[in-house]
């Protein structure tokens, strides 16, 4: 845009500021804003949290860049391999965005009522603005859910070069599980073409271990919640698991052990990071990515604590540790393939009793006492999902409070207020459990 | 005690069972030389051809005992089918499976046929599902040949060359007596019709079972009928294959690594017993599932073997903590 | 004597209700809530305990509800007003018999709560974001029909033959549906017939989620509207209980649960 | 429920003794306890004495049920014997105590009954003659169906054994239809019933209110439960087969039961034992092929002309009815299966009539006799009786006419039919003769037979069973116009017997007994030697002897000891004379494989005994055990013994069955040896792997002036490599081993394309 003169006389001098830099701007303003309330919101975090706090600020807020010296892989959903990026020598860089600001910007491309992440995802792209690197040389796109396969040809009209995986939709077949399969094989090479390297044995196992080390890092830090009372509070391990989106594997990974350790001695201490009856709150639904962690935060602004979740920014990420019986090429491949399609439980699948069962597994492993199931307003299959999900909790006797949000920070009070009533009643429930207890001792 | 069960659920399955197998080839298949004599009722395919065999394949004397003449075999001298069935009953129900797993010499052959194969580096293959739930049935019919055609021997109905059909169709009549130096099995019979097409059958069968068990893992059992035996008497025994459907991702990392392609173990998170017709209880899956308690290995309703993450951690090599 | 007060602001009106040890209502009051949320609630607390003749420091515990809770500082502790709702209704409804299931249309939400035996919030229901089929919507409509609120109930029984179907969900898009059934020459009686029952359809739908039991009880400003209160009884097809001050039961909730807190934290 | 009905006049229930028989709930049950009983009677006396003695299981089964219960019944009065069913009777209480679980979909099939009649019993009929003869056959069979019947009926409801799997159940289903009865009820009663009291009575639930209106009995037995329930009720007579004409809801399997059954009884049987018995026998298909087949595998007791004279049947019957209803629904233009299955019942009455007139026809000439005396057999009486009619009387010509009645009956009926299939008439006129196809074919294979039987003739002798050896009277010999004598354990004829000539088998439970017998004259030419003057000895394990007595068997003379113990046994034959003794010798080795016993060579030595003044004996190698023997190829030594003491430079001469023989002098110990030689070499297809070759050894040598002599008849049995090939083995082995290695190879290369896999079939 070229500005030849002043187009208006004013009497006032106001330099207009650049879109790019005001976008850029109100995204850090977001982003200082939900680390403020993460992180002064609540008193005593553990001392190891405070890298993770400093890795967003520099990330977000002080619009630091990493990976500059790898090829760095876009991804659009959790089914982009992990493994063979890594075994190639790239980074995967998870493209779900979280921001209001973006979300607004990337309304123009899509109708009003969808999906905010996707919209928010694409305002991203569009302003050629990844907070997290400073370039993207490759986009994955696995064909997971409607609204992302077709804002994709959007996201190509913007000029990245994008790679489509076709992921299948019903997985309990023979067929599927096949298919998928050659999607990875078929993404592996042209992988290691774009980036110029070979798939090797050693490095694909090498880079199988790195993410299975990670996947281990987690599950230890989601072991720890299992504790009553619990040594941290949800809103953190959210904000972990956002970093493992962007932050170099290794450093995450032993940072979270460090975490852990730590975590590790106040349990032993009896420390309670919530109060006394908190409810326990399985997370399930649409994934919170920083800086809309409002939910979370939410439910443990208003007493209760999220000990475990079902989404696809924590649990479903780290979920599935791949084995392989021998270590060829072929093996691991298809063994990475299955991590992603067998075990997911996404929403887009058809028939997904496992996300019952794993809905219902780790609300007994965790001694849940409610779930919260947050659906974008606009993103049909969790909205789609919910009832059935709700009626099949009914049958094991835990309530669920369904949400519909989008990033909108307005919508606070008539939120709050159901999450608040669900939280009490919760309580109500949980001291007449108690009592109950006491009384039959 | 509970020690030692996390040093039981960390153990290096692989490294143990070869070892196991090992010993159990060098006692079943040079057991004679020790004198040593388990008996005739041997759950596994170690071949009586085998003259220094520490024991005998339950089929020969099976398919001998039933190829009586009726009027004998259902008179009081059946009673010795019915004890010597009974001691195979013994043996089988301590280690169910674990035989085909563990103790096999043919089996045992064809692992280390795979290692050779993994040496090499060439990949393995797999059937399709298709092709898998078709072929297994061919076992049954297998251990229908194994009874029916001595049975209708002794109503006189076949010749004398159906006595021992089966084994004489039985790679393991042509490989493990090779192992005490023996050949002679290696020959085709021409004194009639039925005896060229039944040790021509053998051979193909054997040469099938070494190309086959070379680039698909555990060839033969598919089509074993001692297997397919097996599973009818299972749910007699006492060591059990356990899952816990509700904690089972579905991840398919079991799949994966089974030798025998069952698709239950993965997918199928009603049963708690799962151990399929196919099995060999080899536990590797057990050894491979990430999941905390998904699958066990119970004796008597004990939890001998548990998957969790621990262990898998250890046998991944992803253990240490910080790297 | 302690006194314990309950305070409801909500969107459209501030609710207060001073209890004493024994749990019965000495004061209420009901004003508009205008902007100013914080100063308004103060005056009226202010105002009635003039009217009762207390002094403020009279009030040993106050508890606060409502979508301005948190702006109201004194307050010794904040609730849900759906918790609230729930232990007012018990209390105001006790001559109904055991309620159940509670039907709440207020300024901007509508809510419908499902209790258990003990009165425990069991589960609940609210509208979504938009104001179709809360008091707003009344408001708008009546504005839009030149009447008053409170006629409206006299032009419901006024009306003639079917009641006339507004379908749209959105308080902004019923204005103009309005306006067209207006232009169409239909009677204002049959119009404001139709808002009733679509807000009766909307409002048991909602409840149908929560369960239908044998009492419902109707609270909040509008139920003092007897058309719509009618149109849910036809929609429901038995009748409702409708306490004596529907508006209070929430502020009443909170101030029984200011009595509540503090013989807990007396004990 | 209606109380009270005035019945019909066609209605069986209105008279009074039909009414009784089929209605009285004291009789019927009475009737079904007395069946049943027989029913077990006969299972349990067939397993009691399973000889041919026992002429009651079979008279019962296939004199009495078959050919009246079912054959008879059925073109009459219907599927009555599943009312009186053994099976149904019990099981009908077995269900009511059961765990009544719904049949999986697999079972519920109805080709697995058909499947089981017509492979099950009449492919067996005729592969394997004779068994279901047999009383043990019989009552296996039976008992094996009352087991499964049992199982089932306790593990599935609504009696679905009878539906699906009983062998009969939709064979009678389908053949009730030509009866003159029909089980129904009296609409205008069924029509404002409320109650269905009918509907819940019926163990089988059936619907029996619908039956007049569906036209159709269904699965009904005929149980008459529904009787007792209702009065509206009716068991009505109608035109013969009127429930065939009509259009009912087509059941595939009945029509597949009428072509099966009709391939494999009718036809099966004018092939086997009408054109089979003709003397132009070999000229036919199936006996060639057969031949054929025979040289392919050894089939054992299995009748393969008749398995292939089935298959025949069966191939001849399924396509000519399957080609000329396609042709008959390319001319009417209809789809295949309308026209194969709405026309297919027009192949009902051929079966049925002629095995009624089969049956009874039977009855008068044969079968009444064996009834009588079956049964009275069977309760403990002996009475003989003869037939009511001899073969050939003239006037059970009669029951020829039925075959001709059966075959005008089904033109009748595919006329019937043909109303049923909506197509002009001209097209109709020209697929009639399509149609009917399967009865001109069923017609042409009568008149075929009857033609072949007149112009070529019958053959005088016939048996199902291949020939047993018979014992042919043995010539005999005098001791001394013998050249040779010696001992053997075969009399003559009996030399190429099988393994089984031990004569051991059989006698598991008793001790088993062994028979050596004295023959005489030329080695290649054994007669029995009848008189004789020495002396029988007997040595047993122990090396104790006794003296036995011959006695004679089959014309020779033999003597016959207890074999308890495992070892080596002797016999020795000497005869003392002036000129010197002369010695037949005989030792076997007696071994089950249930003993326990060890093989020691001690104890397996060769001995011998003192009275033996001269001796050979077989020096036993160190690799010899219980299992085996010399074979060609091995080295057999042969120690001599004069009075007990080794004899060097006796001449020893041994002589085999085929006439070789060679001589050698005894060495420094004593011992003699030969090589024994490939000397049987049969035509490459007989070769016998177990044939065992005899040999005899002959020594003789002068003993204090006097000259003995010894024979001793010995076997060797055939070295591994005269039949078997290991360089073929190695040959085919590598051969296969390339092509599947190639093949695996070639296939993982063919797979590794991607997107191929999926295959259409066209």
């Amino acid at each position: 845009m070229s500005q030849s003169g002043p187009l208006k006389t004013r009497k006032r001098e106001r330099k207009v500021e650049d879109p790019k830099s005001r976008h850029k701007r109100h995204e850090a303003m977001e982003a200082v804003k939900a680390l403020d309330s993460i992180r002064f919101g609540f008193s005593e975090n553990p001392k190891e949290m405070e890298y993770f706090y400093d890795l967003f600020e520099r990330v977000y807020c002080s619009g630091e860049t990493l990976h500059t010296d790898k090829p760095t892989i876009g991804t659009l959903c959790i089914q982009a391999p992990y493994e063979i990026i890594y075994a190639l020598g790239g980074v995967p860089v998870r493209l779900c965005n979280g921001f209001h600001t973006d979300e607004q910007s990337g309304g123009d491309f899509m109708p009003a009522k969808s999906c905010s992440l996707v919209k928010a995802t694409l305002g991203m792209l569009n302003q050629h603005n990844i907070p997290t690197v400073d370039r993207l040389d490759f986009i994955v796109h696995p064909t997971t859910c409607d609204q992302k396969t077709k804002s994709i040809s959007t996201i190509e009209d913007m000029g990245y070069s994008v790679y489509h995986m076709e992921f299948p939709r019903h997985k309990e077949s023979e067929e599927s599980r096949e298919y998928w399969r050659r999607s990875v094989r078929s993404f592996a090479k042209e992988l290691s073409v774009k980036i110029g390297r070979k798939l090797t044995r050693k490095s694909m196992k090498e880079a199988i271990k790195k993410v299975a080390r990670a996947q281990l890092a987690y599950h230890r830090l989601s072991e720890l919640m299992k504790n009553d009372p619990v040594p941290i509070l949800g809103k953190d391990i959210f904000l972990v698991t956002n970093a493992f989106f962007f932050d170099d594997i290794e450093r995450w990974t032993n940072r979270v052990h460090a975490l852990c350790d730590e975590l590790q001695k106040r349990v032993d201490e009896g420390y309670n990071a919530a109060s006394k009856r908190s409810p326990r709150i399985l997370y399930t639904g649409s994934p919170p990515i920083f800086p809309n962690l409002k939910l979370p935060l939410m439910i443990e602004q208003a007493d209760g604590v999220v000990v475990a979740d079902e989404s696809c920014s924590a649990n479903r990420l780290f979920n599935d540790m791949v084995s392989v019986d021998e270590w060829f090429l072929y093996d691991m491949v298809d063994a990475v393939a299955d991590r992603y399609l067998k075990g997911c439980t996404c929403p887009i699948f058809t028939r997904n009793e496992d996300r019952k069962r794993r809905l219902a597994d780790l609300a007994k492993r965790y001694s849940i006492d409610g779930v919260v199931y947050q659906s974008f307003a606009g993103c049909q299959v969790y909205e789609m999902e919910q009832r059935s999900i709700q009626r099949e909790l009914e049958k094991i006797g835990i309530p669920m409070l369904y949400v519909e949000t989008d990033y909108s920070p307005g919508q606070g009070g008539q939120l709050s207020t159901r999450i608040e009533a669900f939280i009490e009643s919760l309580k109500v429930r949980k001291r007449r459990v108690d009592h109950k207890k006491r009384g039959a001792v | 005690m509970s020690r030692l069960k996390k040093f039981i659920d960390r153990a290096d399955i692989r490294r143990f069972r070869f070892w196991v197998q090992l010993s159990a080839f060098i006692l079943f298949v040079y057991g004679g030389y020790l004198s040593i004599d388990l008996g005739r009722e041997m759950p596994v395919f170690i071949c009586g051809y085998d003259q220094e065999a520490a024991g005998m394949c339950y089929f020969m004397p099976l398919q001998h005992q039933l190829a009586r003449d009726w009027e004998r075999l259902f008179s009081a001298a059946g009673l010795g089918v019915l004890s010597a069935f009974a001691i195979f009953l013994l043996w089988f129900i301590i280690f169910n499976k674990a035989w085909c797993g563990y103790i096999c010499p043919l089996g045992t052959m064809q692992d280390w046929i795979t290692l050779l194969r993994k040496k090499i580096g060439v990949a393995y293959s797999n059937y399709t599902q298709s092709q898998y739930s078709s072929l297994k049935k061919i076992k049954y019919i297998f251990l229908a040949i194994v009874i029916i055609f001595p049975l209708l021997m002794g109503a006189g109905l076949f010749g004398g060359e159906w006595r021992a059909a089966f084994c004489k169709m039985c790679p393991g009549r042509l490989i493990t007596p090779m192992f005490v130096g023996d050949f002679s099995q290696w020959s085709i019979d021409f004194s009639s019709n039925t005896a060229i097409f039944l040790t021509a059958f053998g051979i193909a069968f054997t040469i099938l079972f070494i190309v086959g068990s070379f680039v698909k893992k555990r060839f033969f059992c598919f089509y074993c009928p001692m297997s397919a035996m097996h599973y009818i008497f299972s749910p007699f025994s006492i060591l059990r294959l356990k899952k816990e459907g509700d904690k089972c991702t579905k991840c398919g990392d079991c799949y994966r690594v089974c030798d025998m392609q069952i698709f239950d173990i993965a997918d199928d998170v009603v049963s708690k017993n799962i151990l399929r017709d196919d099995c060999i209880l080899c536990l590797k899956c057990i050894a491979a599932c990430p999941e905390e308690d998904a699958l066990h290995l119970d004796i008597v309703n004990m939890a001998l073997f548990r998957s969790t993450k621990d262990g898998f951690a250890k046998r991944m090599g992803v253990d240490k903590e910080r790297e | 004597m302690p006194y314990f007060a309950g305070i409801d602001i909500g969107s459209t009106a501030i609710k207060i209700v001073l209890v004493d040890g024994n749990g019965d209502i000495v004061g209420q009051k009901v004003s508009a809530s205008g902007s100013m949320f914080y100063k308004y609630a103060k005056e009226s607390l202010q105002q009635l305990c003039k009217d009762v003749g207390i002094d403020e420091s009279d009030i040993s515990y106050t508890v606060s509800t409502g979508y301005g809770r948190k702006l109201f500082k004194e307050a010794d502790e904040t609730i849900s007003e759906i918790t609230a709702n729930a232990i007012g209704a018990r209390k105001a409804g006790e001559r109904f018999g055991t309620i159940r299931t509670i039907i709440n249309i207020g300024g901007q939400d509508s809510k419908a709560i499902g209790l258990d035996e003990e009165g425990n919030v069991v589960n609940f229901a609210m509208n979504d974001r938009c104001a179709a089929g809360t008091g707003k919507f009344l408001d708008v409509a009546a504005a839009k029909l030149e009447i008053d609120v409170e006629e409206l109930g006299e032009y419901h029984f006024r009306a003639s033959g079917t009641p006339l179907a507004i379908n749209s969900t959105c308080a902004v898009f019923a204005e103009s549906e309005i306006i067209g059934l207006l232009g169409n020459e239909h009677s204002k009686e049959d119009i404001v017939a139709g808002i009733h029952f679509s807000i009766a359809k909307r409002i048991i739908r909602l409840t149908k989620k929560v369960g239908l039991n044998d009492i419902i009880y109707f609270d909040g400003g509008p139920a003092l509207n007897e058309g719509l209160v009618a149109a849910i009884e036809d929609e429901l097809g038995r009748e409702i209980a409708i306490p004596d001050y529907p508006q209070i039961t929430t502020a009443l909730g909170a101030a029984l649960l200011a009595k509540e807190s503090f013989g807990y934290a007396e004990a | 429920m209606v109380r009270f009905f005035k019945r019909e006049s066609g209605d069986l229930f209105k008279n009074r003794f039909f009414g009784f028989i089929f209605k009285n709930r004291k009789f019927v049950f009475g009737l079904q306890v007395v069946i049943a009983l027989l029913f077990f009677y006969a299972i349990y006396m067939g397993f009691y004495d399973s000889s041919k003695d026992n002429i009651f299981t079979t008279a019962l089964f296939w004199g009495i049920f078959w050919p009246f219960f079912i054959v008879t019944t059925l073109p009459t009065l219907g599927r009555v014997f599943c009312g009186i069913c053994p099976h149904g009777f019990l099981g009908k209480y077995i269900t009511k105590i059961g765990l009544k679980r719904k049949m999986p979909k697999w079972l519920q099939n109805r080709y697995i009954g058909v499947m089981l009649l017509f492979i099950g019993w009449w492919g067996v009929y005729y592969v394997f003659p004779g068994v279901y003869r047999t009383p043990l056959g019989t009552a296996i069979l039976f008992a094996v169906m009352t087991i499964v019947a049992f199982i089932i009926y306790y593990l599935y409801k609504d009696m679905a054994y009878c539906k699906y799997i009983c062998p009969i159940g939709t064979a009678l289903r389908a053949y009730a239809k030509l009866s003159f009865t029909f089980f129904g009820s009296y609409q205008s009663a069924c029509a404002d019933c409320k109650t269905f009291d009918c509907a819940k009575s019926c163990p089988y639930a059936l619907s029996p209110f619908n039956f007049e209106k569906k036209k159709s009995m269904g699965d009904c037995t005929l149980c008459m439960e529904c009787t007792h329930s209702c009065e509206a009720i009716r068991f009505r007579l109608t035109a013969p087969g009127a429930a065939i004409y009509e259009k009912f809801k087509i059941v595939k399997e009945e029509v597949w039961v009428y072509i099966l059954i009709l391939a494999a009884i009718p036809i099966s049987m004018a092939f086997h034992h009408g054109l089979g018995r003709s003397n132009i026998s070999e000229e036919m298909i199936w006996v060639k092929t057969a031949a054929w087949a025979a040289t392919l595998f050894d089939a054992g007791n299995f009748n393969l002309t008749g398995l292939f004279v089935f298959l025949y049947a069966t191939l001849f019957s399924v396509a000519a009815a399957v080609v000329g209803m396609a042709i008959a629904a390319k001319i009417m233009k209809k789809d295949f299966s309308t026209t194969f299955y709405t026309l297919g019942y027009a192949f009902a009455p051929l079966f049925i009539l002629a095995s009624f007139a089969h049956a009874w026809e039977y009855f008068f000439t044969t079968n009444s006799a064996k009834i009588v005396e079956g049964m009275a057999w069977g309760f403990g009486f002996d009475i003989d009786v003869d037939p009511i009619a001899k073969r050939g009387d003239n006037w059970l010509q009669v029951f020829h006419l039925f075959r001709w009645i059966a075959v005008a009956w089904a033109f009748y009926i595919l006329y019937r039919r043909f109303k049923h299939i909506d197509a002009s008439r001209m097209r109709k006129i020209f697929a009639y003769p399509f149609a009917s196809m399967l009865i001109l074919f069923f017609i042409g294979v009568n008149i075929y037979r009857d033609y072949v039987l007149e112009t070529y003739g019958r053959k005088t002798h016939h048996t199902h069973a291949p020939q047993k050896h018979q014992v042919a009277a043995i010539s005999t010999i005098k001791e001394e116009d013998a050249k040779h004598i010696w001992l053997s354990d075969r009399v003559p004829l009996h030399e190429q017997g099988g393994p089984g000539g031990m004569g051991q088998r059989g006698q598991n439970t008793r001790v088993p007994q062994k028979s050596i017998y004295l023959l005489g004259g030329d080695f290649s030419k054994p007669l029995c030697v009848n008189e004789i003057k020495g002396r029988f000895f007997v040595v047993d394990t122990q090396n104790r002897y006794k003296e036995v007595k011959p006695v004679k068997k089959h014309g020779c003379l033999s003597v016959r000891f207890d074999t308890p113990a495992v070892g080596y046994y002797k016999v020795y034959y000497i005869q003392e004379s002036a000129v010197g003794t002369k010695i037949a010798k005989f030792e076997f080795k007696r071994y089950d494989h249930n003993s326990e016993e060890e093989y020691s060579k001690e104890k397996m030595r060769a001995k011998t005994i003192k009275e033996v003044p001269f001796d050979l004996l077989r020096v036993r190698p160190d690799n010899e055990t219980f299992y085996s023997m010399p074979a060609t190829g091995d080295t057999v030594r042969f120690l001599v013994l004069k009075s007990g003491v080794p004899s060097p430079g006796v001449t020893v001469r041994l002589t085999t069955q085929f006439g070789w023989n060679k001589s050698v002098k005894s060495d420094r110990d004593g011992v003699a040896s030969f090589k024994l030689i490939k000397d049987y070499m049969p035509e490459w297809s007989h070769f016998n792997r177990r044939f065992r070759e005899t040999y005899w050894v002959e020594a003789q040598a002068e003993n204090g002036g006097k000259i003995d002599y010894i024979v001793a008849q010995e076997r060797f049995g055939r070295s591994r490599d005269e039949y078997s090939s290991s360089a073929y083995a190695l040959i085919v082995a590598i051969f296969l081993l390339i092509a599947t290695a190639g093949g695996v190879a070639l296939y993982r290369y063919r797979t590794n394309r991607p997107f191929k896999e999926v295959k259409f079939d066209e």
